[in-house]
């Protein structure tokens, strides 16, 4: 059997590293040359309870799963019990003999583990390396995947998935796709390489679902990286130093989900004033409140949009997929400072903790000017009010010079000011950086024309949506149009992209059709909105039977 | 340069601020003539009476959020610790609405001076109790008086790991400017605890003068002498007030704990990137 | 001179009482059959600075005032300086001779305080009785004024003030109207009396203009109205102490400004989740952050919009004078407990700290119906799964119930669940709660029609500007629309109030158009934008010249 | 009524809140019999692996936000003070998130009891150093180990005016329980810091069993004297951990000082309004 796509499922218990394992399959379908996605279920618990990873590739780039697999891979029981029906008729099933019974691929973890004299840990070397005979491929995919994924110990993690290997039988074959190998990474990763390769300084991090994660990535090569990761005690705290730091001239950004999110913006609203860069990365979960902590939602664009009190400058981005949450990560880091006011990249759960092939060659390099201004210019006036709104940015200390930063209505200085003419210059000022950065936001391409590009209905998303309406525009015909940027709303590139579009459905992971309010703001009805809000993403099948119903 | 700016100074007369302005002016100007130049300091402000001296002084400055000023000063000496931090606070400001910043700041002894211009009164929005004002006290939030007893700032300090306390008075300006002085020369988290007087909304005058007396410096690094010493007055009950240096200590700061690196090049970064792909292939 | 409309500028610097001494004019006025507003201009700070306010009387309700004034009183030189421009040909000025240097009624209220051992702070009873007579009113409004308005030490306060009067002389005639005299009341105390009407139990307020006193005026009530009001450490805590007396059983509201609101939007997503009622009197002053503390602005409108994260049922009002503020705190308490969730009450500084004519007999007096199922239902399930959405609400204890409320996604009984149906199932039973408000609001007259209904030419306007738009579209001809309730939108009622608009402008105090915005997610362009951003409320002639401008 | 609810149990097998649970229940169940009626108490619950007690036990429940127990028991109390409210706190959740909250209830002396089940990680978002992690903790986001010192939650609590300071351990259970109960009938601001084991994250079982002893009764309400107890241990220096009850002493509460009156009528209501607008004509 050639495959031009292939979906794995493994499960088993919370602690058993389903999502490690889930990351090695990942792995060896990227290093046969597929496109990957790996999306990962898991509750809000620490041992027990039941996780999943589904990992497809497929030959094109993907964003989603099916709910159908080829090969479920069950470390127990409940796994079997849970997902056997999603297995298609030629699937495969790999199972711990010692945990599970069922008819497929045996494999005694138990006793393979006590023939190396490895612990339990261990045990899901066992089943990659039969699944690896399963599915056909060459042992040499193992050795090299484990190889790069396993830190420790992976001598003997290889001669237990050896002898797993061995023991097992091969039922299909998953061949190389000839494509070029392409690396995995989840989405957290890809937006921490993006903030690394736009020069961070600073990361804080109050733990919490979904952005957890880019914390501990970025702390666990903060050493090598020469970058400061702190956690500090609340969220407030963290967006605060972040904008101390942006004051003293070193780049930060912080990291949280919507909870969090609500504790700083405060804090927003203040960068928006002062004028100082800060990226907030906002890991959209299910809600309203703690919700469901590990699932997933895109239901905090209203109140990106209007968080903080009064009217500012804000730059709001929602990546898609991991090549763009890498280069908008990067360029939103670079506007921040370039526009000096506060940025949010909207992520969920589904891009955070998802896994999805990063194609670094195809990533656009978002060219951001830096060159603001003349740096040394002297005497400095922290608010000059310029024609761009922007002001030379200078950093303290500067010898002679005052710089001043202030939350309330202020001067050129910076100094507190009650008077009305300057209270509307500033804003004026702010309002003009506004409009620089939608102008120079048109030119970046910011809203992704895809699916059938000519076809005259359309498939509005944005964010992690944009991987599955890719996939379903092209197959069944439909523009698929995806605004990267949502605010400053760029409006040219959106009405050009809409250009012959007769209807519109908007596909959003929430209840009440937020990109929808937002696009009809400017003109464009969508009225067609198809919701999913239960906590997790749009599966492929589900979401094209509910497309071919309600185009119909 | 003159460290008084040109901005309308619109504190009521009599208040204790001014002596807190005219005592930070004399140390910064004595500090600037030895070896810390006047751009280096940096003057981070709450909401409240307190945070005006970020206008009238001629220094550096970031005027935040009421009860914000301890993480933006961790964020300012993470990106450039030669920069001195001054944080001036209220009380409404960093014992109600920013207290878990303070114990913060004090727990990871970031090396900022704190100055709390505490006039037991939310003065800016017109005389509402806060965490230090007396049992008793009438204002527009509690007509009949505020049944709660105030917290005691040096106690709250001494046990959440500050490296410096002290208390001052504004009506003991030559040894305010000490004070301050000391705070600022201390490697460390130092706190000073300002009874500053609000002529307006609680004028402690004549009780202050009659209750403060001066606390040697002897054992100032004593934990438990220090302990016995905060306790003496508990901002509510009749007491000696004692004023001068409670504790000090040396221990590692945050800012030693997280070292400022060399930053790694664009093609350093590249390259680390690159790696890091190639490990997941 | 027969007065259709007087307006009297009293100025001096901030701690001499200008604030009290304009409440006794507007009282003055209102005794005398006017309806009157007055705008209180101060900066933030306790001592010396300079305050204003323009106390302005007509025959018809107000709600702004003029840049020209009838009487100048000044208790210093600065005000004379300051304002003398203002006063028109005719005009008065009556000033403290002791301070100022000037032409017309002289006051030597240090001579009068001197005559009566009075204190210094009852100067301004000396200017209040000079003015009374050059106004020419009664000794009698005098009189019966103060009686009311000054608690302390009033007979010395009279026979200064009768000092003043019996030496100044009558420069005009400001006689009774003939109308019946109405009470006078700042917004924050329209918007207590709604409170207390409807039946508060406890108030929660950490200061911050321009609310703090909302706070001062139910704590100064507190005792004697049964009501407690609390000070906590923080906005936080505010909101947090209202939900758990909310869970309890007792109505509870907060106030505060952008600033603090900032710290309430996570107990805001709290409140939508686990479905608690909760009244946020939002007062909104110039921004971004710490902006203007004590000037005006319409801009937290969007942030209440989206403020929380994820989707929930909330009902957002914006009162427009004090009747409005009274009825609608009143009805948004039902309504919350009603509907148990979240409410947000939007004022500003001009609503809050000006003051108003109130008409309690002209008021709407909305009738909710707050029964809401049979209370001793039991079994009891707190979030059952009813048609409405609107689960019965019963109180702990209940003896053999078991009673949670929780933030988390959870089933009937309120235990934690990250079942996808049951996620989908509360979501829905939120939202058929969100339509059922709906309707119930469209029932309630919730788009306010004025001016010239039947004109093509429209003003759309929200908030303090109702009043200035109400009486520059009767006198320019001009249609009113002002939708009091902004969410849910009232899309019938806004639909028939727009019937027949062929242009509409709205007219706003913020920078970027924020009702313009909203009403353009339900299809109304609205492109001609009156905005004013500068701290300061629209003024009568100042609109009316725009207007003027933008309308040929 | 069964105390345990139907709700599934996921805390890890050995993990230290199923003796907090047992503790609690067999509490409850013994007030029950007393006085106490079961649908008297509500538990007001934090986010995070202490929080999941809410979904456990068959009590009536506020599972609010991490963090924030404390004002909303203090909004309980305020309606209803014959609610026995019971905070359900972990160490992340009210020594960072929410110590502001934490130190307020105690200086206000809120009727309420705390449960801080102090595993001194953030357990359920993986294992990060939380304020009372030994200095060095290495955890996910600090790889290298924590360089800061952990706060000493009984004195902050001592200092802040708690007035019931205890200290249990989940593998004392007998003891725990007396704790608790004793807890909750303290009148006034009863806080019991709970050494929970975390088996995942940071199991220092042995290092408990070997170093815990038990305090005397003797002398629990001499402030001095708890405060000397309350030094003996850092959370950080080997030393011996006394457990059993700190401090004890009797105060005004919150509650006592904001009672609830009956409220007004409807008409009573008018009335105030009628006189009140009269005074403003
Ligand atoms: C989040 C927030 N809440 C409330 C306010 C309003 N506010 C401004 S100043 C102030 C009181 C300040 O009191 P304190 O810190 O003691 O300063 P003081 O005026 O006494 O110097 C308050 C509550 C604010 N600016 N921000
Ligand atoms: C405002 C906010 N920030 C972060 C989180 C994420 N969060 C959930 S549980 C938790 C850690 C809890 O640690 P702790 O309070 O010690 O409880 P434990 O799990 O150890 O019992 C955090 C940070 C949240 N829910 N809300
Ligand atoms: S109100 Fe008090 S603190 Fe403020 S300036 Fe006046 S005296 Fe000083
Ligand atoms: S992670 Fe720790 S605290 Fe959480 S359930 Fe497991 S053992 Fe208990
Ligand atoms: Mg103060
Ligand atoms: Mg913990």
């Amino acid at each position: 059997m050639e495959h031009k796509e292939v979906s794995v499922l493994i499960g088993g218990r919370a602690g058993e590293g389903i999502s490690s394992a889930g990351q090695v399959i990942a792995q060896m379908l990227g290093h046969q040359g597929y496109r990957v996605h790996m999306y990962y279920d898991y509750p809000s618990l620490i041992k027990g309870g039941h996780n999943f990873a589904i990992i497809r590739g497929a030959d094109q780039k993907i964003g989603a799963v099916r709910n159908t697999v080829d090969f479920l891979l069950a470390l127990n029981q409940e796994t079997v019990d849970l997902h056997r029906e999603k297995l298609t008729s030629e699937g495969v099933l790999v199972f711990r003999s010692d945990a599970a019974n069922a008819e497929g691929v045996a494999v005694p973890v138990k006793r393979l583990l006590e023939e190396e004299g490895a612990p339990a840990v261990m045990g899901n070397s066992a089943i990659l390396g039969a699944f690896v005979r399963a599915a056909g491929m060459d042992w040499e995919v193992a050795e090299t995947v484990l190889r790069k994924a396993i830190p420790k110990q992976i001598d003997t993690n290889l001669r237990i998935a050896r002898r797993a290997y061995d023991e097992a039988e091969v039922k299909t074959r998953i061949s190389p796709l000839g494509a070029k190998a392409l690396p995995v990474v989840t989405g957290n990763e890809a937006i921490g390489l993006g903030l690394i390769q736009s020069g961070l300084g600073l990361y804080c991090g109050y733990p919490m679902s979904p952005t957890s994660n880019l914390l501990h990535f970025l702390v666990s090569h903060g050493t090598e990286l020469r970058i400061r990761v702190i956690q500090p005690e609340s969220e407030t705290a963290a967006i605060l130093m972040a904008l101390g730091c942006a004051y003293a001239g070193i780049r930060a950004a912080v990291g949280t989900s919507g909870g969090g999110f609500c504790l700083m913006v405060e804090a927003l609203s203040l960068a928006g004033i002062a004028e100082l860069p800060v990226l907030v990365v906002l890991g959209q979960r299910t809600g309203p409140s703690t919700g469901l902590a590990t699932y997933t939602a895109q239901a905090d664009l209203q109140f990106a949009l209007g968080a903080g009190q009064a009217d500012f400058p804000r730059l709001i981005t929602a990546p898609g997929d991991a090549d763009e949450l890498m280069a908008w990560a990067a360029a939103c880091l670079d506007l921040t400072w370039k526009y000096q006011l506060p940025a949010i990249l909207l992520s969920d759960k589904t891009l955070c903790e998802g896994m999805y092939s990063l194609d670094t060659s195809q990533m656009r390099h978002l060219q951001i000017d830096l060159e603001l201004a003349d740096k040394n210019v002297s005497p400095y006036t922290r608010y000059s009010l310029t024609e761009s709104g922007i002001s030379p940015l200078r950093f303290p200390p500067a010898s002679g010079e005052i710089i001043r930063v202030n939350s309330h209505v202020h001067d050129p200085d910076g100094i507190t000011t009650e008077n009305e003419e300057t209270t509307k210059a500033m804003a004026d000022k702010r309002m003009r950086k506004m409009r620089g950065l939608a102008e120079e936001i048109e030119a970046m391409d910011p809203v992704h024309l895809g699916g059938d590009v000519d076809a005259s209905t359309a498939l509005l998303c944005w964010g992690s949506n944009k991987g599955i309406c890719e996939e379903l525009g092209t197959k069944m015909g439909l523009r698929v149009i995806q605004p990267v940027v949502l605010w400053p709303f760029p409006e040219r590139s959106f009405a050009r992209v809409c250009k012959g579009v007769e209807r519109m459905f908007t596909v959003e992971c929430n209840e009440s059709g937020q990109l929808a309010r937002l696009v009809r703001q400017f003109g464009y009805a969508s009225e067609d909105v198809i919701l999913k809000y239960n906590g997790r993403p749009f599966f492929v099948d589900e979401l094209e039977a509910l497309l071919g119903r309600a185009i119909s | 340069m003159n460290l008084i700016s040109r901005a309308p100074n619109v504190w009521c007369p009599g208040c204790g601020n001014f002596t807190i302005q005219q005592a930070l002016k004399e140390v910064i100007t004595q500090l600037a003539a030895e070896e810390y130049p006047v751009e280096n300091n940096v003057l981070v402000a709450g909401i409240g009476q307190h945070g005006k001296l970020f206008d009238y002084m001629n220094l550096n400055g970031f005027y935040g959020l009421h009860g914000r000023t301890i993480p933006i000063a961790a964020g300012i000496r993470l990106a450039n610790p030669n920069l001195q931090v001054l944080c001036v606070a209220g009380d409404g400001d960093c014992y109600a609405e920013g207290l878990d910043h303070l114990i913060f700041g004090a727990k990871r002894n970031l090396n900022v001076t704190v100055l709390v211009h505490n006039n037991r009164v939310y003065a800016l929005t017109t005389g509402q109790y806060t965490p230090t004002s007396t049992k008793g006290y009438r204002g527009r939030s509690t007509p009949e008086g505020i049944e709660e007893l105030p917290l005691n700032p040096l106690e709250l300090m001494l046990v959440s790991g500050a490296s410096f306390i002290a208390r001052g008075y504004t009506g003991r300006r030559e040894q305010l400017q000490g004070l301050i002085r000391e705070a600022i020369l201390h490697r460390g988290f130092a706190f000073v605890d300002i009874l500053q007087v609000c002529v307006t909304y609680n004028n402690l005058t004549r009780y202050y003068n009659e209750h403060v007396y001066d606390w040697t410096k002897e054992g100032v690094e004593d934990y438990e002498k220090a302990w016995e010493k905060a306790r003496e007055w508990d901002y509510n009950t009749d007491a000696k007030i004692g004023l001068g240096v409670l504790y000090r200590h040396r221990a590692p700061t945050f800012e030693e704990n997280h070292p400022v690196p060399e930053p790694l090049t664009r093609d350093e970064r590249r390259t680390f990137i690159e790696n890091l792909l190639d490990r997941r292939v």
